[in-house]
């Protein structure tokens, strides 16, 4: 219990950020239209391939003759550009065909 | 100096983020938006790149990382590009795990460095990415699966209280890390490990292949979870921040998705309709009596008509009729018929699945009618042809409070003066429940696969 | 500058707690209809009467001998409660005559 | 131990702020909403008070804490409760005032004890805090003097330019604070404290009275951003949070109360309608004929009506008159005649000015229209009585694109077979724009004060 406490203490601004995030996510989406879903989702899978970044600072922190890290890390950077790459391009090709969509468009946005 | 601006650079990431995201919720801005996260993301991760100072050491390995980083960008770059509109979904699915076994790999990484000290809240954070990352690495992995036609549901008696059990083991596992000796604890990791990827698959095998976007959304969430730990793990803010937005919008569109279809998420997970089981179940219920309608005489009433509606559902994308179903159209307007599309929001098998299908096809947009107008629209149709819709066009919805659809926004198809069906027998759809509309005096089927029942469409309609 | 930069860098989170509430003050507000402005202005005028929490700690930091700041501390605690008690009681008040208002009410949740 | 709970105290208190102020944004669950951001703020107090160590010392003063906290209670809570529905704004400003003065004499305390230390960003914490709680001290003390009345609208001429300086000359001060030595900064700092005080002054006077509301608002932002000036400087959470959400949200609230009457900000600040100018300068415009009618007439109209529907505005509230306006519904009922309200939601001077008068009256929720019900119901009212509202009833919102209202949704009162409006003259509303419904052909003008007139009525009504 103690050293629970202590560590929320000493990562309180941590919990701050978590639980101010939280509901920043839950108020933004909560009004999207049905026909956005599916590019909703895409578009914040590639966002959470920020992960990336663990991955470089774990390749990046290890000695070059360490070969398991090494092969790990370099496994975890490229499905983790994947993650970054794909996902945005992918939701990019899913959001062009909305573009022509300005009755849709304009209707869901008065609606919102 | 560095890190300050690499701060900074972090900062500037987790807004755009923010920003992306809010853009991405609204169809004005919905391009710009993911420009604008991967924008920030870019920034965020050439920042680490060039910016990054490890503590004690010096920054190594730039060449791997940056050889690394180009096959990714090559893979994900091409395959994003080259997928086919239809397949989106899979592609999303087997990101989404890219991502949950980057942070798992990860969580191994720091296992192996860290099990020295005893750094208690850690081990939690490693823990916790590398559980959570397994499970959204090997449950996108099947959802792909499923997604493409390679797996079919499995499920055993009693599936449900094994998972739990499974899962239960794991967190025990876990609690003796945290509090047990260093000695064994990499091969309780190891165990772990196992454990959490054939969760993963276990939990989404018995699921519908139906329901995998809803499953995809959940598990896009967790991997967002697990971001976070690692975030929590580096005390890295970007990471961090990303990873819980994620998180808790990925949890709140699971849950809109699951409403637009009238379902709750337990029933999605539990699975007490739909997939595989409602197929075979509720298969024939009690029927009325119901019309056919021959080719050549339904393609007479459409070449006469004056305002045709086409209603696209599931079937149409099986069939993968979309061309076929656009030369229709073409042909059509050829005979001087106006020709509009219906889109329901859940026709399909994920949101914006007939969107998708039709811009494919090239169908032009202006075309498309969203569910309200065109509801005020069917009343002044001579014709509405179904091709391979069911759930979104019963009226149960709206007049059976027993129904499982009930209060379901439909299509209401039988304001128009014909109803032309096209599916390939009389067997329900994915809620596995009987329509009426089959049976109401002006309606008719028109039995066959829709490719097919197209084709031979548009040679009549040409003959007229 | 080099002030300004280790000054965010060393206050980061809290940087991230301010953005995050900025970001979330907004999406929390910005469907309200017209008839709540006044109450909710109210509401967030009662919120920051959370600065009382500066003056008890000024207050209680203070040596008991120091008049000049036990007065002005002891004037601040006073009106850090006038904000807070009178914020809240007065947005009670003027909700109160919202509660028989099931018909607008709900005609109103249905538009968000 | 006690700083842990007093941590969680504090995240306790965050929460329940953002919580709160959703539920407050939603009509069913905005009482809830209250209570619960009143719950949040009494554990963030009662956590500081009872485990708050100060570094070095121990916590002194409770006797003096505790009777101050008595006494602010004590006065809060009674004029809170003992104050008239209509005089809420004045209430809410002067609340807003204390936050203000709060932080202001926070700062100078704090300024007091740091200037020996040079903590550069500290410093600017506690100057920001100063101006920013001054000004919105000294701004909302004459925002409420010219609501309760007791303050009339100034300005010379060059007064935007002459704050501007004012404001260029308090940021020149504190730089020097910042930057210069220590011996002189508390000769500055008192300095900057007399022109902020002054500039919250002169910003707040030239802006009409009716703009008030808007003002308050603003001022409301500025007291949370002090707040989260305080907040920054004791590295104090729950400050910070509850600070800034004040201040982003007040920020986004007075623009849609500027929206909602179709203004800007800027409109609103430097007034370029509005207030006194618009009531000397637009008096009489070019005019057209109208009718006027009888009190007697007026009275046998409304009696032998189905249904009337009266339309309260500013007026109303001016003379005071919802008591007589209640009593006046009553012996129509008696008459068997319909009765209901519209309630435009700008009408008055302040968001829901008509529902907290009329409901200090009595008149029941249920008969209050909103905008758009009663824009559908006027079609079927033989008769619509507008008492004291003007621009929210004015044609030229939907017909005239010159007019400064233009765009405005109106309570479209002209579809109402007879159309009677009690005002006290021909001048123009808040708008200072004319009224082309009190020249149509079923309009007629009653003139006279609102309470007078609708005395008479009752009176009338009885005898008849
Ligand atoms: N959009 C989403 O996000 C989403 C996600 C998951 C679930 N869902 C659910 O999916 C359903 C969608 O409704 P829907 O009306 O589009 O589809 P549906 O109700 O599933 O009906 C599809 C129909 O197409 C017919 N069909 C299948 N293959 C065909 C072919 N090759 N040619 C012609 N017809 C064919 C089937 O009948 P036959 O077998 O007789 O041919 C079936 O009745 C809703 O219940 C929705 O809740 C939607
Ligand atoms: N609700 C808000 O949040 C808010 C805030 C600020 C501004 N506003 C603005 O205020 C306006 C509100 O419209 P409104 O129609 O309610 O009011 P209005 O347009 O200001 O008109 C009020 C009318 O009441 C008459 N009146 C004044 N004293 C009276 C008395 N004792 N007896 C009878 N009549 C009297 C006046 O005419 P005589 O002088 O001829 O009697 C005046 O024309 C809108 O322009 C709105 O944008 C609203």
């Amino acid at each position: 219990m103690q050293t629970l406490l202590d560590f929320i203490q000493n990562n309180i601004e941590l919990f701050y950020v978590v639980i101010l995030s939280v509901f920043l996510g839950i108020e933004v989406i909560s009004r999207v239209p049905s026909v956005l879903h599916t590019p909703l989702m895409s578009g914040a899978n590639a966002i959470h391939g920020v992960i990336i970044i663990g991955s470089i600072i774990v390749m990046g922190e290890a000695s070059p003759d360490n070969y398991l890290v090494l092969t790990l890390g370099f496994i975890a950077v490229i499905v983790g550009t994947l993650n970054v790459v794909g996902g945005f391009v992918v939701t990019d090709r899913m959001l062009e065909m909305f573009k022509t969509g300005k009755k849709g468009a304009s209707k869901q946005i008065k609606e919102n | 100096m560095q890190t300050n601006i690499l701060s900074i650079c972090y900062l500037i990431g987790s807004v755009s983020f923010i920003i992306g995201l809010k853009m991405l919720s609204n169809p004005a801005t919905a391009r710009r938006g993911n420009l604008v996260s991967a924008a920030g993301m870019g920034i965020a991760i050439f920042g680490t790149l060039f910016l990054y100072q490890p503590a004690g050491t010096q920054f190594n390995n730039y060449g791997w990382i940056v050889g690394a980083m180009i096959i990714g960008t090559l893979i994900g770059a091409i395959s994003a590009r080259k997928v086919k509109m239809t397949a989106m979904p899979e592609m999303v699915s087997i990101f989404n795990g890219m991502g949950g076994l980057c942070a798992a790999l990860i969580s191994i990484v720091e296992f192996g460095r860290i099990a020295q000290d005893n750094a208690d809240m850690h081990v939690l954070s490693i823990l916790a990415g590398m559980i959570i990352g397994s499970v959204s690495f090997a449950g996108s992995m099947i959802a792909y699966g499923k997604l493409s036609g390679k797996i079919k549901d499995h499920a055993f008696p009693g599936q449900h209280i094994f998972n739990l059990v499974v899962l239960f083991v794991i967190v025990l596992l876990g609690a003796l890390i945290i509090l047990g000796d260093n000695a064994s604890s990499i091969f309780i990791f190891g165990g772990i490990l196992i454990l959490s990827l054939s969760y993963g698959v276990l939990f989404v095998l018995p699921i519908g292949g139906a329901d995998m976007p809803v499953v995809i959304s959940l598990l896009n969430s967790f991997t967002g979870i697990a971001t976070a730990c690692a975030g929590f793990l580096y005390n890295n803010p970007v990471m961090l921040t990303g990873g819980i937005l994620v998180g808790s919008a990925g949890a709140i569109l699971t849950i809109l998705m699951c409403k637009a279809m009238n379902r709750s998420l337990k029933n999605v997970l539990i699975g007490s309709f739909g997939g595989a089981k409602a197929a075979s179940g509720a298969a024939v219920g009690e029927q009325g009596n119901y019309r056919e309608i021959s080719l050549s005489d339904a393609a007479m009433v459409m070449a006469y008509a004056h305002k045709v509606i086409i209603v696209p559902g599931y079937g149409l994308a099986v069939a993968q009729a979309q061309h076929t179903c656009h030369e229709l159209e073409k042909s059509l307007r050829k005979n001087g018929v106006e020709v509009k599309y219906a889109i329901h929001p859940v026709a399909g098998r994920m949101p914006g699945h007939m969107n998708v299908l039709l811009a494919e096809a090239d169908v032009s947009y202006d075309d498309l009618l969203e569910l309200e107008p065109a509801n005020e629209e069917f009343g002044s149709a001579d014709v509405v042809l179904i091709l391979g819709a069911n759930d979104v066009v019963n009226p149960a919805a709206e007049n059976d409070p027993s129904s499982p659809i009930y209060g379901m926004p439909v299509l209401q198809v039988w304001k128009a003066k014909t109803v032309i069906i096209n599916k390939r027998s009389m067997r329900p759809g994915y809620a596995g429940i009987d329509n009426q509309l089959f049976f109401q005096p002006n309606s008719s089927m028109l039995f066959g696969d829709a490719k097919d029942v197209l084709q031979q469409l548009i040679n009549q309609v040409k003959d007229i």
